[in-house]
């Protein structure tokens, strides 16, 4: 067991991978000489040369579809996109390429890429490096969609990842990167099918992921201090979804608040919803509530962006209005 | 001879119109030649034709819109013909079958109103399963109108709320209310708002709001979930009302007509039972036990009225069970103590194991066998009445653990403080009528479970044993079964496999 | 590949007349089948510009890569897909190349090691860079042939793969098939900076500007740009080449003078290779007769197999989604 | 414990079990059982009780000791020593 932040456990995991698989290279703006924007690749370059960390221009659009080449052509990349924002610039790529390749061709081609990306707000990076629009992405078939919420899944989730025939985004919450905790000397392997129960209750079900797990899990203590007994379902996959753990949390809870720190509209909270409602309404004693960020580009002056986010407090409140 | 047809140039293209013809009979053409222009929504844009030959006819003239295939010309004698090469589509005859325009192509299989779960069976006819939308169950229960006894119009029967709204102006339900304002000079239209739709013409209160999962425990154990107070968000029926009104006999029982979510039993025509509006003046003050006995009364007339019952016992030897009962009773403080009634309830548990078929649910013709097993243990209130509350997961329970669980259920059925699932899922049910001193029970299978298990009185009885009649200490057991589910054969299986695992009650 | 080159053999130059032949008939057929409805969606014919398909493809090695667009029937065919395979993949039929998943605009072939049409203008330029750094990182000798049109150099992924290609040394040989209009769009109206190989060479990457009508030139131009990418780094030839017909089959064609299709049409690339293999001797009357005999056959043959073929059940149309199915895949 | 110590025990361990009985009904020489209508898990309940007030561990043999409500004080006098020791 060793101590470890949630950025180091990532490094950890990508550093194993570039050691155990010829086939496995970084390529990102920045993840060489400079190490990385978020200094999760720091070293690496140094370790493992040019070849295999590289630096690329400023061209999403090039380098992500470079990496779906690539991976069609029998390697195994792992592209970095600084944040989620910049990403929209290679929508192209992953949405039209990765994602369809393997069904349009019948089968006959499949992309077998990483791509990793920081999401979320929390640092006073104002509109256009704070957004969480992953739900974006899991709304898209032929994609995996993941949320790494803790030291273990950082670490654990990127060897499954390249194992996967199909690509796969990992979304990186960042204000999570200085997490620290504790990881063991040989983590068990991630199941990247299904979801994480956090913390067990019996009168409420409070669905989540990513950056959000923290403010769910404060949440559900504060609520036991209230007597009320908060399952914390941390959903790790957001395509596919295991809707079968929130939907047997919830037969027993009958009550469900789903913290996104994505906007409400058309969002994953959104779907989470719909399907509980479709597949557990008659389980349900009382609507299902949401919990996401107010709809209003990321502001930068802290007490406002505060106000943005779903917090501790709007969970509480959530869930008390559900009479749990 | 070939056909010169109208072409389909894109899918978003239905029909044409020829603007100009570039040839005329008698002028020789080849294949790829520009013979039309022909106008589309889109644009004017020129027409090939596909075969070598001479114009005989121009079918069409110009001017007049036709539909994509319609035959524009015919063509004789073209070199292709001379091949008879296979696939070309060019047809011999001028019988190409126009596909008819889109108008008159008949609408698409609808894909059914919200709340109507694909896949289920929906039908007009009297006795059918019918499920109806939210919204429409809403607006029917504040209209006072019985949904079984409309027509549906929507989509596979499904009824509408104009349906809803139609019915209730046409026959408002007998209640003690005023009648209704005479209709409106105007014809009833199926109608939008404006047409003066009556307020809820029951005296009673506003249909109570209530969370789904309260309706489904409502309609499973036949209560009317208008008829409680909601102690939940904004006034809403939940969960924990409909249970302690179970557990306190309050709960008005609810029109057998009435639709109710899909873990209720399929609701037969309406039958003179109850009065339709159930949450009037009197019925609120109704002796409690008089509800609850109709509420049972309600479902154990359904149940016979829409299971066949068959009926099996047989006499099982205990003397091993209670010798075995005493040994262990004897060495343990009376907290730990065993009932002879858990090890009957952990043998009817255990022996679904070897006939599944007396486990699970009987609902819109299908029998969906339970996973699990989650003993109904029927417990008479003393005030009257009886709850049948569920002990989760029975056959995997040891012996002591069932008897916690017995205890405590016995506890908090009389205390009123029964959780929701306990009273909603168990999948088969048991009563124990001993210690009142019955032989024997026929009992009534709840809805829409599939079986009921009976046990008598436990007592010395004579039976025949190595050829002598000796006093064994014994029990009657009986099964009532769903012949739609399972046959005698299979249910004396059921009986004799409680037999078995009773004479080894150390291994329970 | 399909056909010899006959009797006559031996001459090179009627295996590309042939499969010029083969594409045109191939297509002319298509835009019968598209009007009677057997073929769907969007069809954007080739026809015209076959010498570009064939004089590159021609100059490929087996196990070089090719990338296509969404105008590609002539590619597939000319890098070896079976006429019957893409045929039948126009028609959705699952003996298709692509199971019918794709149709006209993405044709996909591993054997070839045809990575696909891709139908967003520009979008196969990146994918392209990647097989090649694949390939450079691998140590493999290969190629990979990247077609697109005149309007793909306006999108900012071909400036960003050209730089990344000419950045990294990367093996792609970048073909730009420009036949002057972006759809509607005539090229002098879309770029500020009309000659393209001009462009190209701002990127440092070796261009150079072909007759596309020109099948030998084409070859012969594809041939030595081959080998130096084969050698290292990344090339770019500009083919000049014109469509004889609309954008796609619901296209008024509103944008191009008559006068003008019909000056390009005295230059099509098939009359004209004929001419100069008559003038040598290499092809008599009879010769190619039988050629468009044997063409034709193999079109009827295609024809008949697509419309022999099956349609795939409705209820696998969730599989190929991911390697495992998802539960979110299939039908709702 | 003395009588009415033991008959104050029988009758608020009884309202636990079955709010709805009154001991005033069931005449001195009647069962328990049938009198209050008691099921084998009352009668277990009722014992229980019993225990857990006075600490006396009430072996199943004695169970027909405890039928009546006379019974029931008789054995719980004695077995917690009789009125002159509490």
């Amino acid at each position: 067991m060793t101590t470890t932040t949630y950025r180091e456990a990532m490094r950890r995991a990508l550093r194993e991978a570039l050691a155990g698989d010829e086939r496995v290279f970084l390529m990102g703006e920045d993840v060489g000489a400079y190490g990385g924007c978020y200094a999760v690749s720091l070293g690496l370059l140094e370790e493992f040369g040019p070849d295999r960390v590289r630096d690329t221009p400023l061209s999403e659009s090039a380098f992500v579809g470079a990496g779906i080449g690539a991976a069609l052509a029998g390697m195994r990349p792992v592209v970095e996109i600084m944040t989620v924002n910049f990403s929209l610039l290679a929508l192209d790529q992953i949405v039209n390429n990765a994602a369809a390749l393997r069904y349009m061709s019948g089968g006959q081609f499949h992309v077998p890429l990483v791509i990793r990306m920081t999401t979320g707000a929390g640092r006073q990076l104002a509109s256009q490096h704070s957004h969480s629009l992953e739900g974006w992405y899991a709304h898209v078939p032929g994609l995996r969609i993941l949320a790494p919420a803790t030291i273990g899944d950082a670490y654990g989730m990127l060897a499954p990842a390249l194992d996967d025939p199909d690509p796969v985004l990992i979304f990186e919450h960042g204000a999570l990167y200085g997490m620290k905790g504790d990881l063991p000397d040989d983590p068990d392997p991630v199941d990247l099918t299904s979801a994480a129960v956090r913390r067990t209750g019996d009168d409420l079900t409070i669905v989540t992921y990513g950056g959000t797990l923290g403010t769910a899990l404060d949440a559900a203590e504060r609520l036991a201090g209230e007597g009320i007994g908060a399952e914390v379902i941390d959903l790790r996959s957001l395509r596919p979804l295991d809707m079968p753990a929130v939907l047997a949390s919830v037969g027993r809870t009958h009550r469900a608040v789903v913290v996104d720190e994505g906007w409400r509209s058309g969002s994953l909270s959104a779907e989470v919803s719909a399907r509980i409602t479709e597949d557990a309404f008659y389980d349900l004693d009382a609507p299902v509530a949401r919990v996401c960020s107010a709809e209003v580009p990321m502001p930068y002056a802290k007490h406002l962006e505060d106000a943005v986010l779903p917090g501790a407090d709007d969970v509480v409140t959530a869930a008390r209005s559900l009479g749990a | 001879m070939g056909a010169f047809t109208m072409p389909s140039l894109g899918a978003d293209m239905d029909a044409g119109t020829v603007t100009r013809w570039l040839v005329a009979p008698g002028d020789a053409v080849h294949r790829g030649d520009v013979v039309a222009v022909v106008d589309t929504e889109k644009s004017e844009i020129e027409v090939e034709v596909f075969e070598d030959g001479v114009v005989e006819e121009l079918v069409v003239p110009e001017g007049v819109e036709v539909p994509v295939g319609t035959v524009l010309a015919t063509i004789a004698a073209g070199r292709r013909d001379e091949s008879g090469g296979g696939g070309t589509p060019a047809p011999e005859t001028a019988a190409v079958p126009a596909p008819p325009p889109p108008t008159s192509a008949p609408p698409p299989p609808g894909p059914g109103v919200p709340g109507v779960t694909a896949g289920a069976a929906i039908g007009a006819g009297e006795g059918a399963d019918r499920v109806h939308s939210p919204v429409v169950r809403r607006l029917a229960a504040d209209l006072g109108v019985d949904l079984g006894s409309v027509a549906g119009t929507g989509p596979g029967g499904t009824v509408t709320r104009s349906d809803v709204e139609a019915a209730a102006r046409l026959a408002p339900p007998a209640t003690s209310a005023p009648p209704a304002p005479p209709a409106p000079a105007s014809p009833p239209v199926p109608a939008r708002a404006p047409v003066p739709v009556a307020p809820a013409p029951h005296a009673g209160p506003a249909r109570a709001r209530s969370s789904p999962y309260a309706r489904r425990l409502a309609a499973g154990a036949g209560v009317h979930v208008g008829a409680l107070v909601g102690s939940g968000p904004g006034g809403a029926v939940v969960a924990e009302d409909v249970i302690a009104a179970l557990a306190s006999g309050g709960a008005a029982p609810q029109a057998p007509a009435s639709p109710a979510g899909p873990a209720a039993p399929p609701a037969g025509p309406a039958a003179p039972v109850a009065p339709a509006a159930p949450s009037t003046e009197s019925t609120s003050r109704e002796d409690r036990a008089a509800r609850l006995r109709r509420a049972i009364g309600n479902l154990m007339s359904r149940s016979k009225r829409e299971i066949p019952h068959y009926y099996l016992a047989t006499t099982v030897d205990l003397s091993s069970a209670r010798t075995w009962l005493d040994e262990v009773n004897a060495s343990r403080p009376v907290t730990d103590r065993l009932v002879m009634g858990t090890l009957l309830l952990a043998a009817a548990a255990r022996a679904v194991a070897a006939v599944p078929e007396v486990n699970g649910s009987y609902q819109d013709g299908v029998f969906t066998p339970s996973p699990s097993v989650h003993l109904g243990v029927a417990i008479s209130l003393r005030t009257g009445g009886v709850l049948a509350p569920a002990i989760h997961d029975a056959d995997t329970k040891s012996v002591d653990e069932l008897m916690a669980a017995l205890s405590d259920l016995v506890k908090r059925a009389r205390g009123g403080v029964l959780r929701g699932t306990e009273l909603a899922d168990a999948t088969l049910t048991v009563t124990n009528l001993g210690d009142l001193g019955v032989d024997e029970v026929q009992g009534v299978i709840f809805p829409p479970q599939v079986a009921l298990v009976g046990y008598g009185r436990v007592s010395e009885r004579p039976m025949v044993a190595g050829g002598q009649v000796v006093a064994r200490t014994a029990v009657t057991v009986t099964l009532a079964a769903d012949h739609r589910v399972s046959d005698g054969h299979r249910g004396g299986r059921y009986l004799a496999e409680i037999d078995r695992l009773l004479q080894r009650p150390e291994d329970l | 590949m399909t056909g010899g080159d006959g009797p006559a053999g031996g001459d090179h130059r009627l295996h590309l007349l042939r499969q010029m032949l083969r594409i045109r008939r191939f297509e002319e057929r298509t835009v019968e089948l598209y009007s009677a409805t057997a073929i769907r969606g969007f069809l954007h014919l080739d026809i015209g510009e076959e010498a570009c398909a064939v004089g590159v493809t021609g100059a490929l090695a087996p196990d070089d890569a090719v990338v296509a667009t969404y105008r590609e029937h002539g590619h597939a065919l000319a890098r070896g897909m079976t006429m019957r395979a893409v045929m039948a993949e126009l028609e959705g039929k699952v003996e298709g190349v692509s199971r019918g998943r794709g149709g006209s605009m993405h044709l996909f072939d591993a054997a070839t090691r045809f990575y696909g049409g891709y139908a967003i203008v520009g979008g196969g330029l990146p994918v392209a860079v990647g097989l090649a750094l694949a390939d450079k990182l691998q140590g493999l000798p290969r190629v990979t042939a990247c077609f697109f049109g005149d309007g793909a150099v306006a999108e900012g992924e071909f400036h960003e793969s050209m730089n990344l290609a000419a950045l990294w040394d990367l093996p792609v040989l970048f073909v730009c098939e420009n036949n002057l209009y972006a759809m509607g769009t005539a090229l002098a109206r879309a770029q500020s900076e009309p000659d393209l190989a001009v462009k190209a060479a701002a990127y440092r990457v070796p261009s150079w500007a072909v007759d596309g009508m020109d099948v030998l030139a084409v070859e012969e131009a594809a041939t030595r740009a081959v080998e130096a990418v084969r050698r290292g780094g990344p090339h770019f030839l500009e083919l000049r080449t014109y469509r004889f017909r609309a954008h796609s089959m619901y296209d008024p064609d509103r944008y191009r003078e008559k006068s003008e299709i019909e000056a390009w049409k005295e230059r099509d690339p098939i009359p004209a290779l004929e001419a100069v293999l008559v003038a040598d001797g290499a092809l008599d009357d009879d010769t190619l007769a039988r050629i468009e005999a044997e063409v034709a056959a193999e079109v009827d043959d295609a024809v008949a197999f697509a419309e022999a073929g099956t349609l795939e059940p409705v209820s696998d149309v969730g599989s190929h989604v991911t390697a495992t199915p998802q539960a979110d895949g299939g039908l709702p | 414990m003395n009588a009415d110590d033991a008959r104050t025990l029988l009758r608020t361990t009884l309202h636990q079990i079955a709010p709805e009985a009154d001991l005033d009904d069931v005449g001195p020489d009647e069962t328990l059982q049938e009198a209050l209508d008691l099921d084998s898990i009352d009668v277990l309940n009722l014992v229980v009780g019993l225990h857990d007030a006075t600490g006396v561990d009430i072996p199943e043999r004695d169970y027909p000791q405890l039928t009546t409500v006379e019974g029931c004080v008789a054995y719980l006098v004695a077995a917690t020593g009789g009125p002159a020791t509490s």
